[in-house]
């Protein structure tokens, strides 16, 4: 009953074709919301639209995690000169979904002497926070679930509480290797997130907002990366490397360190529970990749350049979500790339890059932008 | 030096000892209790400089249990064989020769795990391969029905 | 709850205590350190060995000669020729056979061979210790190509057992010739890629540049040989020193450096690596006619006597010391496993470094487990 | 000053031997053809081991189903491990003479160590090395072969 209104309403209000709605889900979206509202008071809309949206990103969280499992063990495979995996379904695309039910059916181990209480607590606090983060992100023009106007801190203060459920983990666990390994990873998130915020900093003075929507908006006639000058292409790269530490992706992987701590701060977790570790750790890395897309290489904004209205024409007819995806799956297998590359670093060196390098490089890299923008030099 | 040259040179440090010209290196057989010095003078010589000890081997040989050392001088390239035998097989002690060659903590280590010769003066001498209630399975008198099977 | 809070609690004078195997990644087989932490800082490493103890010593007073030798196989699995070819020295210089030079070619070729696969595999599980995974498979790949031509001219890959008293089991493939001229080609082309993915990175610089130093005088005191030994300027080629086989008919640098930290005992293995392949290519040319094999007694019995050879393996000195009283079965044999004596070197070097560096320094000295516990 | 442009040098050459690591990586993911795995059960038809490949020992047999094996037991003695046990029998040639044959030629596929010496061994080349090497079973029994045929018989002219 109530979904046959919603689309009612929605194919009445859409009067242009249906795919109008991939280049601009602003009326789609609106017209939800009114339908709602008509149906029922202001409470439930609001209690309806969360339920959509959350089931929503659910479903989406569990696609996206599924298919960047699967993504990355055939790019490393690749990478490695091997096929990857190859058995289930062809060229092994429901691998990963075997694995999900693998996982599910098995044996849940329960620690002796482990903090019952914490020690389920914390997977769920790891997801959480991803969740929590993938609200602000804009997937396309109109798709937003929350346009806040302090997005940027938003994404930044969410993101990083994470390493909660890391520090938790380990610690409840009563494993040593869990406990070095939840002890690195604090250190190394509180350090790195100095660098993320700095580098994000570094745009949003160029964008002159934090709200995500005003600084994709902004990069319409060019991404803030070109537009930017060096500045921002150095806090570009500052932010790649500091959101892989962050996410406790190689060669920053000390957390986990499969060489020293065998699994690090989920080596007692099994089944399900270590599945939303597995499943986090790819999320995380969506998500510090989607935000690079949206602040830097223009979110869901087509590549323009200045005078060429027919390419630019070109650039519009592709859809804001593909460009969104395209963006971000790029900067996801950067960082890949970078995993499947590097040694390990160790945690004192680790600590070193950040406050040696990119600490300091990453305060001059500020100054030169906001005197760049004061003086009026970029795009 | 060749085998005959370190031969008498050992001869000449102390008349006592039973030098023999092996197949391959000089043999020198030398009372338990001698073992440490010589080995510490062969160690620092000037015309020696056995700063290499390559192994040490426990053999049992029926009646007594001894240990053989090779040792080699990396400045001349030369080698001698150090042989020691005690006849007493329920207590057998040697001198310890890990604070002349480090590399002696380990490998007396395994001769005392797998012949039971114990070494005075040893930093850490515990069993390594085996459990502590196995027994010495070099020697020849070691018997086994569960693990050595005979065709 | 409050048993479990005394156990994690840390004081001064508690020391956090891990066990590092016997089932760990970074140990590659079953040898189980316990380290004494402070902090993420090593105080002590203790060894702890045996869990693959087979009593190889013990099992070789009871069989025969050319029975020995599959078993050397199963020490050193990675230098399986290398070390069967110890105790065949021994048994020819005991019976005083006159090993003809085609025989010694191609034990050269075939040890050098071994020495490249083992090294291959080294890089790899090196690169893997510090955490790229990458390198794993790259020297896994080219290993594949080494194990190929074994396989086609012993018929096994790994643990060939191709050596016997007097000579070689079979004779060279026809092919065997070629195909070592293309994998030299190949690997020729390769090798600079494993630099240019560790060797030049500065992450691995930084991971393993004065890591786990060791002086030269500490080399020789606790006997460490090799290439760990040779990256610390101690000049241990039992090829340059006591030439066996074809050695001597060939030119080739003992690698030698002085540094004697992780990094040169990686470089060192690296050169090792250039340097096999030159030997490979002198000989491979001109490998002389004659037979493969001397023919020997049905049952071998060595003279009465002591008899010690040592040999050069992918990892230091192996010494075969063989007593016999003139039996078909030896009356002792030891061997001077080189990972055994490599291992004690462990604790002395690793002190004062963090737990990364000890994965670190224990992939550099590349200890091969079976060797440790024969 | 100097130090500013030291420590510019350093993260310089950092980056680049990262960016050179990343070159072979990079490479290979765009090179697909460069791909050594295969798909092996797939592949199970056209994949082929060298003609010397030590499988298991077999003992071959013509078509007439006999063997060259005389029983003497060399094998059985250079067996490093006991995998061959050979259990004989006595039968009575056509000539009337009373003669020591096989019965048997047990084969310990699960203790075999392939170190070849019995094939090597063998007066009268009677085993051989076969090309099998998928030997898993679910039963350990399963392992213990025997080589000769059932009905096998000695070869004409083999002493």
């Amino acid at each position: 009953m109530l979904l046959n209104m919603i689309t009612a309403n929605s194919l009445q209000l859409v009067s242009a074709p249906w795919w109008r709605v991939l280049y601009d889900f602003s009326s789609l979206t609106k017209s939800i919301d009114e339908g709602l509202n008509n149906t029922m008071g202001h409470f439930w809309t609001v209690v309806t639209e969360m339920i959509i949206i959350g089931v929503l990103i659910l479903l989406f969280y569990a696609v996206i995690g599924l298919f960047l499992v699967y993504a990355e063990r055939k790019v490393c495979a690749f990478m490695q000169n091997r096929l990857g995996p190859n058995r289930i379904g062809p060229f092994g695309i429901f691998q990963t979904i075997a694995d999900l039910i693998k996982l599910l059916f098995v044996e849940m181990i329960p620690i002796k002497n482990a903090d019952g209480f914490l020690f389920n607590l914390a997977p769920f606090i790891v997801i959480i926070a991803g969740f929590m983060a993938l609200a602000a992100i804009p997937f396309a023009n109109g798709l937003h679930a929350i346009d806040m106007n302090i997005g940027v801190l938003y994404v930044i203060a969410v993101s990083s509480m994470g390493v909660i459920g890391v520090l938790l983990a380990g610690w409840s666990s009563n494993n040593k290797y869990s406990l070095i390994g939840a002890i690195r990873s604090g250190a190394q998130i509180v350090s790195y997130e100095l660098s993320v915020g700095l580098a994000l900093i570094t745009v949003v003075i160029l964008a002159g907002s934090m709200q995500l929507s005003v600084i994709v908006e902004a990069q319409r006639d060019g991404w803030f990366i070109f537009k930017g000058h060096i500045p921002a292409f150095i806090a570009f790269v500052i932010y790649l490397i500091a959101s892989t530490a962050e996410t406790n992706r190689g060669p920053f992987d000390l957390a986990e360190a499969e060489s020293e701590l065998t699994a690090g701060y989920h080596t007692e977790y099994s089944g399900i529970k270590f599945a939303f570790f597995f499943l986090a750790e790819y999320m995380n890395m969506f998500i510090v990749a989607s935000i690079a897309a949206t602040v830097f290489l223009g979110g869901w904004m087509p590549f323009h350049v200045g005078p060429w209205d027919g390419f630019n024409h070109v650039m519009d007819f592709i859809p804001p979500f593909v460009w969104y995806i395209g963006k971000t799956f790029f900067v996801i297998w950067l960082m890949m790339w970078f995993k499947w590359t590097f040694p390990r670093l160790r945690i004192d060196q680790l600590l070193t890059l950040e406050w040696k390098y990119l600490l300091p490089i990453n305060l001059v890299n500020v100054l030169i932008m906001a005197f760049i923008v004061l003086m009026g030099w970029h795009f | 030096m060749d085998k005959k040259e370190l031969g008498e040179f050992i001869k000449s440090t102390d008349q006592d000892l039973e030098v023999k010209e092996g197949i391959q290196f000089a043999e020198v057989t030398v009372p338990p209790s001698k073992l440490h010095p010589l080995a510490k003078m062969l160690r620092e010589a000037e015309q020696t400089q056995f700063d290499f000890l390559v192994c040490i081997s426990g053999v049992d040989y029926g009646q007594d249990l001894g240990t053989v050392y090779h040792l080699r001088s990396t400045k001349f390239d030369h080698t001698v064989v150090l042989k020691t035998r005690t006849s007493d097989r329920v207590h057998p002690l040697l001198d310890s020769v890990a604070d002349i060659w480090n590399t002696a903590d380990f490998l007396e280590r395994e001769v005392y795990d797998l012949l039971g010769i114990k070494f005075a003066n040893h930093p850490d001498l515990r069993r390594l391969f085996l459990d502590n209630s196995w027994g010495f399975p070099l020697r020849k008198d070691y018997v086994d029905d569960i693990n050595i099977v005979t065709k | 709850m409050e048993e479990q809070v005394k156990n994690i609690s840390t004081d001064e004078q508690q020391e956090y205590v891990i066990n590092m195997g016997p089932q760990h990644p970074s140990t590659h087989g079953v040898l189980r350190l316990v380290v004494s932490l402070k902090g993420e800082t090593v105080k002590s490493v203790q060894p702890h060995i045996g869990y693959i103890h087979r009593g190889i010593e013990k099992m070789c007073e009871s069989i025969t000669y050319p029975q020995i030798i599959h078993l050397t196989d199963r020490m050193d699995y990675l230098s399986a020729h290398i070390n069967n070819e110890a105790v065949c020295l021994t048994v020819e210089k005991a019976l005083q056979v006159e090993i003809p030079d085609r025989i010694k070619v191609i034990r050269t070729i075939m040890s050098e061979l071994t020495r490249i696969q083992s090294h291959q595999l080294w890089w790899a599980s090196f690169g893997m210790d510090l955490g790229g995974l990458t390198c794993f498979f790259y020297g896994l790949r080219d290993r594949e190509k080494i194990l190929d031509i074994f396989e086609e001219t012993c018929g096994s890959r790994m643990i060939v057992s191709y050596n016997c008293p007097g000579g070689v089991m079979y004779d060279l493939h026809p092919n065997f010739q070629q195909k070592v001229k293309d994998f030299i080609k190949y690997f020729r082309k390769i090798l600079p890629e494993y630099d240019q993915l560790l060797t030049g990175n500065v992450i691995f610089h930084e991971r393993s540049k004065g890591i786990g130093k060791l002086s030269l005088e500490d080399a020789i005191s606790y006997g460490v040989t090799g290439p760990s030994g040779r990256a610390s300027g101690f000049s241990c080629d039992v090829r340059k020193h006591e030439p066996y086989s074809a050695y001597d008919k060939v030119q080739f640098k003992e690698i030698l450096f002085t540094g004697g930290d992780t990094y040169f005992r990686y470089v060192a293995r690296i050169q090792e690596m250039w340097e096999s392949m030159n030997i490979i290519e002198q000989l491979i040319d001109n490998i002389p006619e004659g037979p493969y094999a001397v023919k020997m007694k049905p049952v071998i019995k060595l003279p009465e006597g002591e008899y010690y050879q040592r040999v050069e393996t992918a990892r230091g000195e192996l010494g075969a010391y063989i007593i016999s009283d003139g039996n078909k079965n030896p009356y002792r044999v030891k061997f001077r496993s080189p990972n055994f004596v490599n291992l004690s070197v462990l604790n002395h070097i690793a002190k004062g470094f963090k737990i990364a560096d000890l994965v670190a320094i224990g992939g550099s000295l590349d200890l091969v487990i079976p060797d440790i516990d024969r | 000053m100097r130090s500013i442009i030291n420590y510019l040098k350093e993260v310089y050459f950092g980056v680049k031997s990262l960016l050179v690591g990343m070159k072979v990586t990079g490479s290979y993911f765009f090179r697909p053809s460069t791909i050594v795995t295969q798909k092996y059960p797939n592949n199970r038809k056209d994949l082929v081991m060298f003609d010397r490949f030590k499988g298991e020992v077999i003992m071959p047999h013509n078509e007439k189903n006999e063997h060259k094996c005389t029983g003497c037991g060399i094998c059985e003695l250079n067996c490093p491990n006991g995998s061959i046990e050979i259990i004989s029998k006595t039968i009575t040639t056509e000539d009337g003479k009373k003669k020591k044959a096989i019965d048997k030629h047990i084969y310990r596929l699960g203790m075999c160590t392939f170190c070849a010496l019995c094939v090597k061994t063998c007066p009268s080349n009677a085993l051989a090395f076969g090309q099998k090497f998928e030997h898993a079973v679910f039963n350990r029994e399963l392992l213990i072969k025997t080589l000769n045929k059932p009905g096998s018989q000695l070869m004409k002219g083999v002493e």
